[in-house]
């Protein structure tokens, strides 16, 4: 998809935001378990997803809610899995943490930080080695990046020429460290070159650039069969998990990012071009609350795992 | 010395109390690691920014860092917040931290303490939840410790600090938060002892960190069905206190072992192991294990709640055990109650 | 089917074999590590370099990596080299491999195999000479192979590769140059069945790799004093064939384990907890565990060989065990040898 | 030491030499173990080791002979450690694979590829916090640069600015793998920039050069107590590990470089400027020949540990 449709776009942001606050106010109700949100980070997650086809195969971590929503998923089953029920995408035994949707091409989710760069080559070699076009596209933060397995997984992905798409949010955050405490350099492309690995950073926040800056990277993977490294800067705008009081955080950067709300943002520059309708974000907005009162309802009316799931799927 | 005169605290606090005490005492004493000094900023006020560390998400160099300055004078203490994480520095402990005593002829210590939370109890499933302390006991050169109560929280963690060897000091996330007495002032607990936590003639429970509690609810409701349970809290797993678990084990003739890691090489096997070989002559029926199943920790909260072996199924163990018709039959002493 | 009219082989061979029959099998069996295609040209001859492929050096990713790669379509086997390198791949096998089949509700299969190299033989030292198999029989989702001899080493390794999970499969390096009868052909083992390698009534030894054949000779030296003692070789670590293991130990009534791993949280534990819960009724004698000692393995010879424990030691536990006043005494049948 | 004398130093590598292939010899006949040799590397150690100060702390590897005799290890002491006899600088627990002389300061030796990169930030942080001038130093080749440990020690060590020379040999073998096949680049320099860690390559081959290269390097980190990454690029002569027949090595890459020993070039050097006197070298061979023979004698009467040692040393 090399065209992006921006009310598409909006829609799909505007969802995500719905479901991670739905969670968020589910959790304060003891409703549902706290969740790692990417609230803020929507234009990365949609720019990036809405430039792969169908073949690609996408890799993510904690925070994915974002990655699974773009791809497609079903916020009533995603519901479900956070709530530990068997109507969720994994049966209820991942919760959160490593929700994978095979059946979306979103695959073996780690939580470990580092986990999913060092399955991704693997990925990838199955797509190279299996043929077809498809790509892989690693999801990972800035915090994963600081762990050796960044490393490691760009030179065999160099080395072996594996079509594989590293996409890093670079959120700031890592949990309760601020990205300036964890490194000198203000980002991570530079780590590419060496490696022979092209690379771009890309406003995160700006769904239409992230998804122009991924249209050309998935385009050079695809064409090249070889690793990019593609950089969105952004900002996790809640806590690191819910409950978080975000105490820690310097108010003056949340409150530039917040004034830089991805969604309000698209929204401010469709109106500005004129190209949304008048009533169109009321209609997005209230699809996306519709969406949420059904996810609620079947997750809610989904069982928990049977006693016996203790100990099923634990061999093939 | 009674618990009504002590001050209450969690084993969070308890902890945080035993680092605040050791690094006034010894200014070799340094903690770091993912979100230390944000978390603790106490720590950072009254020891400075170089003794409370914020590290990169990185758990290997951490666990390395602290090898290496163990190795050259400082005391450090490291926080890999959850034990599945430990993964990504099995190097540096057990091959460094561990070997390298051993292999340079002593030409080294390494007096350092690896923090990590473990078990159930926030739903966050097993990449988050995994008891793998069974592995640093296999591997030579370490101690490991999971404490069940604040108090032995703050004494272990202090002896932790001042052993001069590499320390893995389990916390259990379901205790964390759960109050209870403890001593003020420099209460070392030294590592390698148990503690009976409830004495009883007629079965001995072995369990450490959640499951003493499990032991305890269940030897109340043995209680009440005549028979009596001691209940053995190992607190050190490494050195492990035999002569304790072998005293009431000869005493009870009766064992059962209980923890939430899973069955397989854990803990439970080495406790049956020694017992079936040192308290072979008294025992009067089989060493039993409740253990966790061979399976990976789920987040969906009955399964999680279900990982962890209950009271209910500790007391129908022991039942079995107390009542079972012994396939070598022994001579019960006539006082032995029989469940109802 | 005897062993004159077999080819002889050693285990390395054997190994060989195993994976050019399997690639030849299956187009998605795959091979890599370091310097895996230096070392078998012929592989590379035969299947290709995409196949037979040489790594950077870098443990974890070369399991993450194949974890990634066996998820979606491809069967690899990776060669870690030397078992404590396997500490830089725990997370890739045990929170990704072990785990996320799981966590995923079934979505994911792992049919993968790690080989790696351990064991005393070549005077290496404690950094390449570390047997953590029970660290992975501790872990869900995995399996875990230990042969001790050629035949099983190609018959295990044809079933691992073909296996839907994640399995391990260590080779005993003081192994891999003696050669022992291998069957021509397609000769698949399945996992998770003990051999008995030697028949007897008196006492069982259960041992597996090298210390299959220390029980081997400890049985003749017993034999000769008129012991007879059966040698159960586990070859299969998890699943571990319980069965075989108490049939023996119901039989004999005493038990003594072998291996040359340290003792707390190993094979010997496991099974020493198994038969005291199990056989119980049976046993004559404490189970007795002869282990390789708390301590890293050292690189100089003579401690190296004394690490793991020897025929001498094995006799000397048995005679022990069938010698012993028992604590509890026990009918000793009429035909039971007393030891000279 | 700023100023190298290039007759101690041609004397130090000609010991190495000597070494090295008097345990190959002993090998042969099974009176010692195999072992790493450094064999066409003495450049590279001798002329960093020279440039250290008594204060300073070095970390070594699997191959660490040139190391240890550069910086004034007994080689008697070191063939008995090798022989696994009580004499030797470890007690013969280790072997030759992780020698450490801590009177030396020659700490923490790992031979597990990676391990002393992920050690020598620890001893770095203990110099930073305990005071003094001293530095540390940390050896490893190019298969080690592979492993993520590499980045993460380099990151760690710029964050907290650690005062660690890193020193990369890269002899261009990790085992048996040629360099080529582990990575896009030819050298490793270019992954301290985005750490912003300065980082010199050298021809590994000319003591002098490296000396020269290594004074800057010292002198850099003492001076400002951060890391800087030194690359001297040589050669592995012989095989990865006694015995070997190279039989994977290119015949013309072996040629090209053993036209390039580091001790025949520096000894040609040292003729061609006149300053090596006519008998000199002859004299250096058989001072080393003598200081063989000693050391062989040594570590042969010495005994083999007490088996009470199989479980000394384990705790302390
Ligand atoms: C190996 C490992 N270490 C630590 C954690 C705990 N943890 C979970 S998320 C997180 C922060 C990750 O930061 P980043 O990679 O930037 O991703 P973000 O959360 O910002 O999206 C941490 C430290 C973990 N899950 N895994
Ligand atoms: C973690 C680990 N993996 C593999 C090995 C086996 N091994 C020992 S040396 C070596 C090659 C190391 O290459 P490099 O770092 O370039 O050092 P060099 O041997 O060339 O000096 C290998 C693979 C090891 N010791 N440790
Ligand atoms: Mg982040
Ligand atoms: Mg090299």
């Amino acid at each position: 998809m090399t065209v992006l449709d921006p009310i598409r776009a909006l829609e799909r942001m505007t969802l995500i935001r719905a479901y991670e606050e739905t969670l968020v106010a589910l959790h304060g109700e003891q409703r549902a378990a706290g969740t790692c949100t990417s609230v803020g980070q929507e234009a990365s997650a949609v720019g990036v997803v809405s430039a792969l086809t169908g073949d690609d195969l996408i890799l993510t971590n904690h925070r994915s809610a974002g990655h699974l929503l773009a791809r497609g998923a079903d916020p009533g089953r995603l519901m479900a899995e956070v709530m530990g029920r068997s109507g969720g995408y994994c049966k209820g035994k991942s919760g959160s943490l490593h929700i994978s949707a095979k059946e979306l091409g979103v695959v073996l989710t780690s939580t470990i930080v580092g986990g999913e760069l060092a399955l991704a080559t693997g990925v990838g070699l199955s797509r190279a080695m299996l043929g077809g076009e498809g790509i892989v596209v690693c999801f990972f933060g800035d915090g994963a990046a600081c762990q050796g397995r960044f490393h490691e997984s760009l030179n065999l992905a160099a080395v072996w020429n594996l079509p594989v798409l590293y996409v890093c949010e670079n959120n700031q955050w890592q949990a309760f460290v601020h990205r300036r405490e964890t490194m000198t350099g203000e980002g991570f492309t530079a780590h590419a070159a060496p490696y022979g690995i092209p690379a771009e950073s890309v406003d995160g926040n700006d769904v239409e650039a992230v998804h122009a800056a991924a249209v050309r990277a998935v385009e050079t993977v695809r064409r090249t069969r070889k690793p990019f490294l593609l950089e969105t800067l952004t900002y996790r705008l809640r806590g690191h998990y819910e409950p978080d009081d975000q105490g820690y955080v310097d108010a003056g950067e949340l409150a530039h990012w917040r004034a830089r709300d991805p969604i309000a943002g698209l929204r401010r520059r469709l109106e500005e071009r004129g190209t949304l309708a008048a009533d169109a974000a009321a209609r997005i907005d209230a699809a996306a609350k519709r969406a949420m009162e059904e996810a609620v309802a079947f997750a809610e009316a989904s069982p928990h795992p049977d006693p016996a799931e203790l100990t099923s799927d634990v061999y093939a | 010395m009674t618990d009504m005169t002590m001050p209450q605290m969690t084993m969070n606090d308890a902890i945080s109390a035993a680092l605040a005490e050791e690094m006034r005492r010894d200014a070799t004493v340094l903690m770091f690691g993912e979100g230390v000094a944000t978390k603790r900023p106490d720590l950072v006020a009254e020891f400075g920014g170089a003794r409370v560390r914020n590290t990169p998400l990185a758990e290997g160099i951490i666990a390395g860092t602290a090898a290496g300055a163990a190795a050259t004078g400082l005391r450090p203490v490291i926080d890999l917040l959850f034990a599945p994480f430990l993964c990504y520095a099995m190097d540096e402990i057990v091959n460094s931290a561990g070997k390298l005593r051993y292999l340079s002829g002593g030409q080294f210590a390494f007096p350092m303490v690896v923090l990590a939370g473990t078990g159930g109890g926030w739903g966050v499933g097993a990449q988050h939840n995994h008891n793998v302390e069974a592995w640093f006991v296999h591997s030579p050169g370490l101690k490991v410790v999971m404490p069940s109560t604040p108090a032995d929280a703050k004494g272990l963690l202090k002896a932790a600090i001042r052993d001069d060897n590499p320390v893995m000091f389990f916390t259990d996330l379901a205790l964390g938060y759960a109050p209870g007495p403890v001593e003020e002032g420099d209460a070392v607990l030294p590592l390698g002892r148990a503690a009976v936590r409830r004495e009883g003639a007629d079965v001995t429970l072995v369990a450490y960190a959640k499951s003493v509690g499990t032991c305890l609810e269940a030897a109340t409701r043995l209680a009440e069905r005549g028979v009596q349970a001691e209940v053995v809290d190992l607190r050190s797993l490494k050195p492990l206190d035999e002569e304790t678990i072998l005293r009431s084990a000869r005493k009870t003739g009766r064992v059962v072992v209980v923890h939430e890691a899973s069955r397989l090489c854990g803990i439970g096997a080495e406790v049956a192991a020694i017992v079936a070989e040192k308290a072979f002559g008294q025992l009067r029926a089989p060493v039993l294990r409740l253990t966790g199943p061979d399976a990976p920790a789920a987040s969906s909260f009955p399964l999680e709640a279900a990982f962890a072996p209950q009271p209910d199924a500790v007391v129908e163990a022991v039942l079995r055990s107390v009542g079972s018709p012994a396939a070598r039959p022994v001579e019960l002493p006539a006082e032995l109650p029989v469940p109802a």
